[in-house]
């Protein structure tokens, strides 16, 4: 389990990092890394956004992160080093609300690595995201249900 | 007993906390969810209609199903549908 | 065409940089980047290897790549920034050989425009890669013809 | 006429040179790939069986086929299979 990296940031101490999360995931037996960066856009559904506020229940998010890396380390079926990484709290557009990095042996392996850990975030760990608008108002993202 | 809940997301603003008590007349996530959406009707005029019926009950490590047992012990934390990323 | 980044890397003038490439597909309008980066092993088919050396034929690999935007952009079928660096020259292990990066509004683009542009470059750019291994001998790539 | 040559990947050390000039006798890539392939029988004892066969032609804009016109006044270039990344 040392190969994975399993991480929340806390954005008011610390700025999500690319470079951080490839030197985590290489190894000199890996050929290929992939990395997902997910940042905050300035429209969404037609609308001006100004920022984005996450909430993480942050034990629980920890816990599913380990689940999603050992149900991805099953998938590929070898060696594979996983960084996931998502902020908490208020972002500017442009700032980066997750990252995702997979170091593997060979590249097909790297993006499907990479590919299904921010789905699994995306659909199934404890964070809410909240966008501010520019006319003032906010609504908290649609969502998937985490009943079965 | 009373239950001890934990908000998040959307049920935050509706509240205006991130915590609040309960009281629950059973013993089962079932009898919790029928005892919030009681709460809610009474208190939360800005719930999306179906809100509470997506939400998951959770303790601090894991997911819970209606028919699992909750305990005046544990803090249970409330988990409308997820939008990270 | 501003929005393709076409570049073949001087190894001994500059290191490939992941931060470079994902600066260069940020855009506020876009939410997805995705990056590969591919490193030279320590190990390929059972050998040990002490490094990699690339020859490179620069005129038509930038001609080559060039044509891999225009491809992807018309699969992709909307905005895209794509950035697409090559080494050339001798590296060591964990050097980085190739940087591709891709950004896009969505995820879903960003994944595949990365993974199209990696499969691009490694079937039909002339490079040609030459192993280096632990015993002294060296052996050029396998690889595929260009001929139809 | 006279082509001249440049030579990449395993064809460098082949020829212990990056590039060459060969008779070629025709006015064809397929005229060109003749003369190289009786040039490397004599001077490549090296040579990969069938590597030669699985070879491109191209300027410095594109690739060329077999039927394509070559010219004494455009440097050919010689490209073995391709293995980047």
């Amino acid at each position: 389990m040392s190969n994975h990296f399993l991480h929340v940031s806390g954005i008011a101490a610390e700025k999500l990092d690319a470079a951080t999360a490839l030197d985590f995931v290489a190894d000199p037996g890996f050929g290929g890394a992939t990395l997902f960066i997910g940042r905050v856009r300035d429209r969404n559904h037609g609308r001006d956004v100004l920022g984005v506020s996450y909430d993480i229940h942050r034990p629980l998010a920890l816990v599913r992160f380990a689940q999603i890396a050992v149900e991805i380390e099953r998938e590929v079926g070898g060696q594979l080093k996983l960084y996931i990484a998502h902020a908490h709290g208020r972002l500017a557009v442009g700032d980066i609300a997750v990252v995702i990095a997979a170091g593997t042996p060979h590249r097909d392996e790297a993006f499907r690595a990479c590919r299904q850990a921010i789905e699994s975030v995306k659909h199934s760990a404890p964070i809410w995201k909240q966008e501010h608008y520019a006319n003032g108002d906010s609504a908290w993202g649609e969502g998937c249900s985490l009943c079965d | 007993m009373i239950i001890e809940l934990e908000l998040f997301g959307a049920l935050r603003g509706l509240e205006h906390a991130d915590r609040m008590s309960l009281q629950v007349s059973g013993d089962r996530v079932a009898d919790l969810r029928a005892a919030l959406a009681a709460y809610a009707a009474a208190h939360w005029p800005g719930l999306a209609p179906g809100l509470l019926a997506k939400c998951a009950f959770a303790t601090h490590s894991e997911i819970l199903r209606d028919g699992d047992a909750v305990s005046a012990d544990v803090r249970m934390s409330v988990l409308p549908p997820v939008s990270g990323g």
